[in-house]
């Protein structure tokens, strides 16, 4: 599906936690084109400073065509998004990039710590479509409760049960949301993994799934000037070191563990 | 009056362009990636990512970081080659009916050459832009595009090399580019782009590092339009070929302040990067300026600037 | 750890100034203007608004307008001549307790040595800091700072006239900056200072005229700091004598970068005019990062980039 | 008075016309030194682009230590001024600038076009607190009614008869608010002009004053980068045309005609 530059009606801003926003907004094209993995390059209105669109996921699309992404305010560009109301409008470009193979059958696992659960929402409900509930497990961690309780809430709505970790021990277990592999492990079936978050966290994923021989998939993050191919600034390297980079917008988000290097 | 009756065409040496808004290059793929934004037919020309004769891969990460109203990029010429370009690019941009502009680069003067031979008599290819931002690796590493005389000897040897029209691209780090640009011209080119990127640099105050893996970059977008228009001002007095003006265009209103500083044409950047339809959005920006001062072709607005 | 038991000291030749932030001339007027807001014994020092043998009347205006996060100026280095800045500014200063560096210009290698003579022993004048980025009116008006014969020639005149440390600031529009910069540091400079501003253009699409009554003017702000930092890296990587770095700082972060590129002070230009406040911020935002890096001297920070 | 640079708090935000705004914000120390014709420097927060503070003049303070500014919304620096809530906070250099001289007795006439009137109202009511209100007549100019009758309404609410005139006719005199002045040459009486607005509007209020021999300041404007007399970049040609320049942020913003060049 070729991408779109669209302007979009705010239909809804939620605080979910201090500096955790979901805005909704209304793009029917781009909902229906939409798939889970991808992300949107998105512009709050005509400033210059910052200069460049701002990389988000896409976290929820609706049948009625609304479109979701759920985002920290870490900076100017996050900020600006933020303080968008309702009946404003966001200037958007997607849907852009591959997306998460969607397996039915297997044992299906999602790992995500802070913001990378957000393309893991949209994730779920397509996978939790395609097989039963308990077959979907998502390992869901954050800094704190506050963070992590409205987005594991969203997992439950979906008939799933969201292992939860919390690096303060407020919601979950207190410490990693890898910790929870173990009991994968445990149960010694073969598991299909979706992981998105912080680097380190999908590291160590990554060389447990390689250990235990389980297909993983990773959806990474980069610096884009673009996100649509053109200016190869997001380029990242490949599992074959000298070979050439891989660019996260094109071949990616969405990439075999063994594609890339984990440095 | 529509669009369709203003004259919007220039002439860069033989070859005459339907509108003066062409692509950056570096900043619009090889014109396919803009294909749902853009009406590729519609540019005046698209000028390609720059070409090398064996393909290169480029910087390593980070390769790109935002400043203030602009961009450091060092993406490090990344590109297929040229035989994957022919072979693979060239067919979808033939299909599109887009004038083609391929930019070219090399590490010696020999290698430029080579390129435009190779270029020579392809179907589809309007001209050659020769990005002379390189560093010459006989000479130590030196631009070709801050010593006048290598870069007249590139652009002697891409000229001998190809009966395609040859836009020479000047890079801004120099004292007097205007120099530079007479001595392109002297030696044969048919028309001067300007500016490159400035060269630039972020550090990282956390880890006291470079933001790029290659430590400097070219700073490109809004922030360096002064510096680009001033540029060519002095360029457009100083020789007596075509001028296209780069940098920090973003607007229909950026545009015109470099037609009317003396540009025949220019390129759009880094705003593709933002509002990939820019290019389409600045044509038409020209076109109701010409209509709002009732001219009839954007021929009496370049140069027109009352000093 | 309070911000009194860190060593943000630093020397600019002979001379130690209590920390590195200072004002960037020609932003700070004679520094009385900023006495509401800034405590000026605080700063490393005020580089007052350059002075010329007779007083200059500038450019006429428009001399500002606002580019893409920057500004360019056109002033004309507009000033009181040096005989009515001694009668009338230097007793103010003197009395703030101010360490003050004085900026001079001249039209010729002669002027700028009388002026440097002028200057020599007044009380309360700690250092020169020499605009090169001045017109050679006896060389066709061929700025001195583009030319390293010229830049060097002025740097001994100057030098031969004061027994005064002499910071030689620097042009940024040239090819290569740090070879300017080796060759007033051969000619005897103390230190220098840079970037001075990027010579750009801004067009009036409406009238089609220039912005600036003087058609081009001086870059500054924040779009600078990219190319500014560059410079810095390089001239400090080429040169043994202090480098003081400028060009749109505007935060303390900004100026830890210049510092960890290799700057061993920094002067605030633009900013004051956005936050009169800015230098003390700024100030204060250093001291505030080494003790949360847990160093006791400025010196620690400088250049300490690991690339 | 030294000039500070503040953090205001802004109380009210009301929209009198589109795209004509007035702001008022809570700065006792403000509006204890402020004089009529005095300027501010103001920015809506710490954004890069535009770089540069806005001048805007003193449109009103009050005793409880409030200040007004009012300004048409003409450019980016301006919309993001417009667009303060009340509660978010102005960031203020001011006063700056020299001021009117506050006539006592004589004949005292106020002829302000557009936003020129914004200074004129906080001048009208210094000069209705030392004259009888029959001696100070304001002569307002706009583009049209709706710009015009808010500003013009609160001059009637100082006790005085200010003349109006719409460029379109839709308030007082169809015309130039410079038509109203061969009212007060009618009169034959002498006159004190005080004057602010347009730059064609006020050289033709200075040549009439020069053939009558009548005493004019004026309140001009120019680009400025700094407001605080550092930059230079404010300069205007003096009277003496090859003398030095004269500054708009320190010799003004109010000059007498005389000072000037009018070219
Ligand atoms: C494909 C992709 C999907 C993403 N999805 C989400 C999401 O769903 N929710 C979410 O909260 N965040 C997501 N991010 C990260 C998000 O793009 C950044 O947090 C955001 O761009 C920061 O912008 P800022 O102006 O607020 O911060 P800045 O002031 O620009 O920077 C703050 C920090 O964010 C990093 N950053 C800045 N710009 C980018 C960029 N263009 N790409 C990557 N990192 C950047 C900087 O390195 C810095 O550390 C995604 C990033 C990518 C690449
Ligand atoms: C002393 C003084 C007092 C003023 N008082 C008022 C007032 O009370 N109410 C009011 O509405 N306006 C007033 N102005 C004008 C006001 O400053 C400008 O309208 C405003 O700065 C425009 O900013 P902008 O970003 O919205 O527009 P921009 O996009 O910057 O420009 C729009 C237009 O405004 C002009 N302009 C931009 N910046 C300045 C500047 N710094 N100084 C002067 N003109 C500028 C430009 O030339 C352009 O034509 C005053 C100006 C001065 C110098
Ligand atoms: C990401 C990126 C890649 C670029 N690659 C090239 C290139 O391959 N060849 C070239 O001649 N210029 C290249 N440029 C320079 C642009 O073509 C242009 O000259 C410069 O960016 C200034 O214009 P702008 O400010 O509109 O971007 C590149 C610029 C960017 C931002
Ligand atoms: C309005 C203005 C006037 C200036 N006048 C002088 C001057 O008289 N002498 C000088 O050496 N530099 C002068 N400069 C240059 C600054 O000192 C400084 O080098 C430059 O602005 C870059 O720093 P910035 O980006 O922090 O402003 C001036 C700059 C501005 C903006
Ligand atoms: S972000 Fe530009 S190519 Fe990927
Ligand atoms: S505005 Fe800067 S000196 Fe007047």
């Amino acid at each position: 599906m070729a991408p779109m530059q669209l302007k979009a009606e705010i239909l809804r801003r939620e605080t979910l936690a201090p500096d955790l926003i979901r805005l909704t907004f209304l793009a029917p094209d781009l909902a229906a084109a939409a798939r889970p993995g991808q992300f949107l390059m998105l512009r709050a209105g005509a400033v210059r400073d910052p200069l460049l669109r701002r990389p988000l996921s896409i976290h929820q699309i609706t049948t009625s065509g609304w479109v979701q992404v759920l985002f920290k305010v870490v900076g100017q560009g996050t900020r600006l998004l933020a303080a968008l109301a309702p009946g404003q409008t966001l200037d958007v470009v997607g849907p852009l990039g591959n997306h998460f193979a969607l397996k039915s059958g297997g044992n299906l696992c999602l790992i995500g710590g802070g913001m990378g659960i957000a393309p893991l929402y949209f994730l779920a409900r397509e996978l939790q479509r395609r097989n039963p509930p308990e077959r979907v497990v998502p390992l869901l961690g954050a800094r704190t409760a506050k963070e992590l309780r409205p987005l594991a809430d969203d997992f439950v709505a979906l008939g799933l049960e969201p292992r939860l970790a919390t690096d303060d021990g407020t919601l979950g277990h207190h410490g990693l949301v890898i910790d929870h592999l173990s009991e994968l492990l445990v149960s010694g079936k073969p598991w299909h993994i979706y992981t998105c978050g912080p680097y380190p966290m999908m590291r160590a994923v990554v060389k447990l799934c390689r250990e235990q021989g389980w297909h993983c998939q990773v959806s990474l993050e980069t610096m884009m000037a673009c996100g649509i191919s053109a200016c190869l600034g997001c380029a990242i390297p490949a599992a074959q070191l000298d070979g050439p980079y891989k660019h996260v917008c094109k071949d990616g988000p969405v990439f075999g563990a063994e594609e890339v290097a984990w440095l | 009056m529509a669009l369709s009756d203003l004259d919007l065409s220039c002439r860069i040496g033989a070859l005459t362009l339907q509108n003066p808004v062409l692509t950056a290059s570096g900043t619009f793929g090889y014109g396919r990636e803009f294909e749902s934004f853009v009406n590729l037919h519609r540019l005046g020309a698209v000028v390609v990512k720059g070409i090398s004769l064996a393909p290169r891969r480029g910087n390593p990460p980070p390769r790109v970081v935002e400043t203030a109203c602009g961009m450091l990029n060092a993406i490090g010429l990344e590109n297929v080659g040229v035989e994957r370009f022919l072979a693979e690019k060239m067919d979808y941009l033939r299909g599109m009916r887009a004038t083609v502009i391929v930019n070219i680069l090399g590490d010696s003067v020999e290698e430029y050459a080579e390129l435009a031979g190779l270029l020579d008599g392809v179907a589809g290819i309007a001209a050659i832009e020769v990005n002379i931002s390189c560093p010459n690796v006989k000479k130590g590493g030196v631009a070709f595009g801050t010593d006048p005389k290598m870069a007249a000897a590139v652009t002697k040897a891409v000229k001998g090399a190809t009966k395609l029209p040859v836009i020479i691209k000047l890079s801004p780090n120099v004292t007097d580019i205007a120099l530079m640009a007479k001595a392109v011209e002297a030696a044969g080119a048919d028309a001067v782009s300007l500016i490159n990127t400035l060269l630039g640099m972020a550090i990282d105050i956390r880890s006291r590092r470079p933001r790029l893996a290659n430590v400097v970059g070219g700073l490109s977008g809004p922030a360096i339009k002064p510096v680009a228009l001033r540029m060519v001002w002095q360029v457009a007095r100083a020789v007596q070929i075509p001028v296209i003006g780069i940098g920090g265009i973003a607007t229909a209103e950026d545009a015109l302040e470099f037609l009317i500083a003396g540009a025949s044409a220019i390129e759009v950047g880094t705003a593709n990067f933002i509002n990939p339809r820019a290019c389409e959005d600045i044509l038409n920006g020209i076109g109701a300026y010409l209509e709002a001062n009732k001219m009839t072709s954007v021929r009496e607005l370049v140069g027109s600037l009352a000093v």
